[in-house]
């Protein structure tokens, strides 16, 4: 061990590409050129492509080819779900329901569209970060249009009772969306339109690429499209499509699937030896949501008395990677929000630090993060003032 | 310093040559200085007979620091600060304190924060307010200091 | 020749990756996977790749990085410039000037502003496909808050007056966009924020990915994003950056720099041969915009009496990708909106076929679908109705 | 079939394997019959001294075709169309005007686009449209033959 060698626990943030996708994807990038919505030959092979993508993303969430949209990631998905809808269903009314531990995709586009005129009722959670559903079921009203809470949170890994919730808001007509981006490849989904009429993925989290993304709407779903252009996605979602990642997409999907039940439990093996070592080098530590369902890679451990851009630091100089809150907030020092909705005090959110373990993932490398942060928290600890 | 010894630390020992090409090499943020204060923060520790004391800053908003000085005949014959905050506010504690370790009251009350800024070889935009925590201390200390000897009997 | 070789005249609708584009993208396909807004050393190389690819963009074009907002492509591009300029400016009027030639992404949209309250002015053109400035001038109204004008169309690619009708929205304090997509890369662009305040590129028309476009915004324009989530590309775009197709952008951008004097002239050379082949072989056709000043490599031909379809399966069965109108219409027999503002009949429109040419046309591929056009042609006239 | 000499005929006859796998190898909108229908067309002509004619479609909507049947003894025994149109549009008139040619009038009477979609093996959803062509057409002209019959003196 002479050389620095990266500890990547950062895997709710993005994942590396899985061989399958790249595979999938080299020949896209290295002849196979062409638009799919062209005539010719050339275009045919690209559309081909998408449809075979298509056809197993559709598999894979129990659903109909034409009920995948392609979008560019996740955020985008978050968006067309939120502001689609409710630009559809606006007339219908204007109260829309989610959650105070979305994803900032969906949290500020809610916020976003409260400031349009629409009324939003961010449900709390429980100090294990889930949303109660009896919450769920009694904030809705006769104007709610949409409910949308996640299926996991990134930075707990929390489970959300989307099952009841989606099927509180089916019973009562009302639309369903769940940003299933942290689930997706972690925690068996089934089919998903069973209890959601819209189901976010993004393919960079799950060993797929950056540049793929996907709505799934049920059939039937009120939507306006958030860009206009060209015909392609169902009408949902123009532009040429990025087939190379869309491919991409599909085989890492494919994979993730394949993987979930052994690779979930040997993940979660890792993660529970991680915790158990970190309690008992540390003290004064909180595992947070550690008694809510959780998906099986995350772990989020708050230090007392340490500010975690230090503790990350540290880590980093010895080629640990973690992240503090959601990776969406560096360079902003607000502590999260997800952490303060579970009830943490600032100070105890500025000091939790995520660790989210991957396929690549070891017991050496487990037991090296914990005793480097068992030397890390010391000497912080030495130096604070609290 | 003082924790060579431990085991973690070993890990630092290692040839820091990344793994993967990265053309910033290290860190982007911080300067080889500032990850060298924040590694090994120089007069952290606590006097248990300061003749000054500040607190400063707020925990809930980020960042916090104690800072502790002893004079002698005008100088600063010792500082002391503990930190909780970001390696910025540790880093810049640690350069002020070593700045004004030594000096005379009258020059360690002209020190700014550009001072430490300038001692550190730079921190970054996003770190600026930082730097102003170790000099407010010192100067708080300063102030301290000055006081508890006007109500001296 | 044994073996059926595909001669691709179909640039305008995609390009193949350039040799340094796809340098660019590999790394962070095979081992740089890190996600630009993480803290750690695998975060900081992926936005040091996105930082560097911004500066390239922002050196071609003249302006600062933080001018260039990276999107997913040109649709999406297009469509903040159009929605996002409208939003923050519908207090200070409701009158926005297009043209009738717009790609479908910024025409679609202006149509879909229309329906939300907006005033639109779709500005015609001549019979060679070119907006007059002066027209431009005289739809300004003391409610006109933008002006979006493509720079070259992608039918026919004639060259729009942007700078004169910049000129004149920038006197008057007015927003202007221009849709470069087709213009980037074919002819020089300068400093381009010397007369529009946004400008569209996407990576995919000039030898670079899918899955990477920008919009530039003259710092200073009033700009409200279309999607809302994390504090990406300075507010205006959130979502985990596409960093191997950034990568891959800038880098083909730098070629399509490089090479587009020696390049233009070749392909300008090609376009006037295939045509002089064409005009002296069949009878009865018509150029579109050869009056025009016109991109070097855009070719577009109404051949009287016969249906464009039925053209481009002959030509697609020889192996030649040309396209009917723009590709993003395949499948509905509508004639083409740009070559209708032309004045051309639908029966017109609808024989007319569009070659593209790019960098690896050759002079024997033009003398090929010449002499394939002239055969073609000819058999279908036999069978023609008209 | 008739201009097989031309030389831009010639470039067909090359070995069709693509150059970059396509999995669906040629046309997908198209089988193989439609495309063999398509290229080389059967019945495309005029008969100058026709018993029933029909002209059907609006070109500016995006198709047209002619059709010219001669009838004897109540049978088709010639039948020649002209068409502007996509490939579907010039497919479906080649193989209705296939199918009805030698035709007993009654029998020809019940042919519908089906028959020509089953013969030609499918066609696309998109193009289904183009196959009424030929059978309009063809019971227009059979239509107008027997008004013809009706208005002879
Ligand atoms: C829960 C959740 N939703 C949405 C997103 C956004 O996905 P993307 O980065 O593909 O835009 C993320 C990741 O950043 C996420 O963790
Ligand atoms: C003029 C013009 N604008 C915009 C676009 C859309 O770009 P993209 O395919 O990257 O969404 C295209 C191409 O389709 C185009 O030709």
């Amino acid at each position: 061990m002479n050389k620095r060698t990266t500890i990547y626990l950062d895997h709710n943030a993005t994942t590396p590409l899985c061989p399958e996708a790249r595979e999938a994807m080299l020949p896209f990038i290295d002849g196979l050129y062409g638009n799919p919505s062209s005539y010719h030959h050339v275009g045919r092979q690209a559309r081909s492509a998408v449809e075979a993508a298509r056809r197993t993303i559709a598999e894979i969430f129990g659903c109909s080819p034409a009920e995948a949209v392609f979008t560019a990631g996740g955020t985008e998905a978050n968006n067309l779900a939120l502001r689609g809808a409710a630009a559809a269903l606006k007339d219908r009314g204007r109260h829309i329901i989610t959650s105070a531990i979305e994803h900032h995709s969906v949290l500020k586009t809610a916020e976003a569209l409260g400031r349009d005129g629409f009324d939003i009722t961010f449900l709390p959670v429980d100090a294990q970060g889930v949303v109660a559903p009896q919450a769920a079921a009694d904030a809705i009203r006769p104007d709610t249009i949409l409910i949308s809470v996640m299926h996991a949170n990134n930075e707990t890994g929390a489970v959300q009772p989307v099952e009841v919730i989606g099927g509180a808001a089916r019973q009562r007509g009302i639309a369903f969306h769940t940003d299933a981006v942290q689930a997706f490849g972690k925690i068996p989904q089934g089919a998903v339109f069973e209890y959601a009429d819209m189901v976010t993925v993004t393919a960079h989290k799950a060993y797929g690429p950056r540049g793929a993304g996907a709505l799934l709407v049920r059939r039937g779903t009120p939507l306006v499209p958030l860009m206009t252009g060209g015909h392609h996605e169902q009408g949902l979602r123009p532009g040429t499509e990025n087939v190379a990642a869309i491919g991409g997409f599909a085989a890492a999907a494919e994979q993730a699937v394949a993987k979930l039940a052994s690779e979930s439990a040997r993940i979660a093996a890792l993660r529970d030896r991680f915790e158990a070592l970190l309690l008992q080098a540390i003290s004064n530590i909180a595992i947070n949501s550690r008694g809510a369902p959780r998906v099986p890679n995350t772990s989020n451990v708050c230090f007392a008395g340490i500010e975690s851009e230090s503790v990350l630091l540290h880590l980093d100089l010895l080629g640990i990677c973690a992240s503090a809150g959601s990776a969406c907030t560096t360079g902003e020092p607000e502590p999260s929000h997800v952490l303060r909705a579970l009830g943490l005090s600032s100070v105890q959110a500025q000091g939790a630090v995520r660790f989210s373990l991957g396929r690549a993932t070891t017991v050496e490398q487990i037991d090296t993060v914990a005793a480097a942060l068992a030397g890390i928290v010391k000497k912080l600890r030495e130096v604070s003032s609290l | 310093m003082a924790r060579e010894d431990e085991d973690w630390r070993r890990l630092y020992e290692q040839d820091r040559e990344p793994d993967i090409e990265d053309s910033q090499a290290g860190v982007i943020f911080y300067n080889d200085t500032v990850i060298e204060h924040f590694t090994n923060p120089c007069n952290v520790g606590e006097i248990d007979d300061a003749d000054g004391f500040a607190l400063i800053g707020d925990p809930s908003c980020g960042d916090q620091m104690k800072l502790w000085i002893k004079v002698e005949a005008g100088h600063i014959i010792d500082i002391k600060f503990k930190s909780f905050g970001c390696p910025g506010a540790i880093a810049t504690s640690s350069m002020a304190t070593t700045l004004a370790m030594g000096m005379h009251l009258d020059d360690a009350r002209q020190l700014t924060d550009d001072d430490v800024v300038r001692a550190l070889g730079g921190i970054p935009a996003n770190k600026q307010h930082c730097s102003l925590m170790g000099i407010s201390a010192l100067q708080a200390a300063i102030r301290d200091y000055e006081q508890r000897i006007v109500q001296r009997p």
